[in-house]
């Protein structure tokens, strides 16, 4: 089983709460990422992802060990999908279990934002009237002269 | 020699997903502005690098026989 | 489609996320509460919870106005099961969709908040030597002189 | 008549889940009053009173043909 994952099919979410659930867990909080058919009043007819496989399931891992880290008894799953997506479907699925949810909550939401920071997948929007790669981290930050943020304060 | 591996808008650019260089010793930041110079890879400055599959610094070095990975601002989630 | 129920049968998540979906939302978070094993170091065996039910559809209908007042295009959808719950077995689920994944980490928290403060649910928890109804908000405060906190601040 | 409808400890005191009350009219301080004197159910003191699946006020009026339930603290999630 497979905690950290890209894949190339649809997610199912089942499988990953599966993943996570434990007799000492109370709550299960899971992120799904759909493709969302407006992004700033532009239609998306859909979406291509790309990513360095390899390494962007070792940056899933440590996404896993830096929420354990944080938070004790929290087990995370998390599969990424890359290919091309129709508007609807899921590009992204995290599942948390914690003993507590207020735990629950806050790591999932940490996953998800880290995620952005550090795994090597890629978004090119397609368009009716042409497509583009996104780069999310350029509108906020470059990290042009360094790593970027490895830990979020 | 170093292989470079090209992702999103610079796979595009390139038309390809793979370099091979021959090179033996080279820093990040002298492989970045090689690639800038040689394939007009401008947008390769606001990328980072990536050596066998860990994040680099500019000034960490790179050996022949490193994959190294040239990984623009990613978009993923 | 019934966005806010009351059930005996075990919940479906995968419905619940269903119920939600829509092409303008870009994130749905799910929460599912589950029967822990440990509660403050003692062993429960099972778990049984009674609702006074027309009531409490009511109370989780008034959760996802309260929700959509305050986060705008947010859809909600709420089951929580009553009946004998074995451990690991889902007592609620919720979801919510959104255009913005803030958004529906937020309402979905603040569901599961309220959903323990306002809806008329109680849980008994059976032990190898005995069992009590457990009483949440007792612990934290009392109502005894008016409404229970009708919105959180 | 009242209904007066009871829950969890309350329902399982009394081994009723039911009381109909012949009342006409009574505040809902007045019943909790009487709950506990007639029924020895202390803990009325600590449940919020719904009248007709609406949570009231301890000085809300109940008439006769309501459904008031008694709801000692929730526990639900």
């Amino acid at each position: 089983m497979k905690l950290f994952e890209i894949v190339t099919e649809p997610i199912n979410t089942n499988e990953l709460i599966q993943k996570v659930e434990k007799r000492e867990a109370g709550a299960i909080t899971t992120f799904i990422g759909t493709v969302r058919e407006f992004t700033n009043g532009k239609r998306t007819v859909y979406l291509e992802y790309q990513a360095y496989v390899p390494m962007a399931e070792k940056m899933l891992a440590q996404i896993g060990e830096e929420i354990t880290s944080k938070w004790e008894n929290a087990i995370v799953a998390i599969t990424h999908r890359i290919g091309s997506l129709d508007i609807g479907e899921a590009a992204v699925v995290i599942a948390v279990s914690s003993p507590h949810r207020k735990a629950a909550y806050e790591a999932n939401e940490y996953a998800i934002e880290r995620i952005k920071q550090i795994v090597p997948i890629w978004k090119k929007e397609i368009w009716e009237d042409g497509q583009e790669w996104i780069g999310d981290q350029l509108e906020k930050t470059s990290y042009q002269n360094g790593l970027p943020k490895m830990e979020k304060e | 020699m170093i292989t470079v591996l090209l992702f999103a808008q610079l796979q595009e650019q390139l038309q390809k997903d793979k370099l091979p260089l021959e090179m033996d010793r080279v820093s990040v930041r002298e492989l970045k502005e090689y690639l800038k110079e040689e394939f007009g890879l401008v947008r390769v400055t606001e990328a980072m690098v990536a050596i066998n599959e860990a994040y680099a610094l500019e000034d960490d070095e790179i050996k022949s026989g490193d994959i190294v990975a040239i990984i623009p601002p990613v978009s993923g989630g």
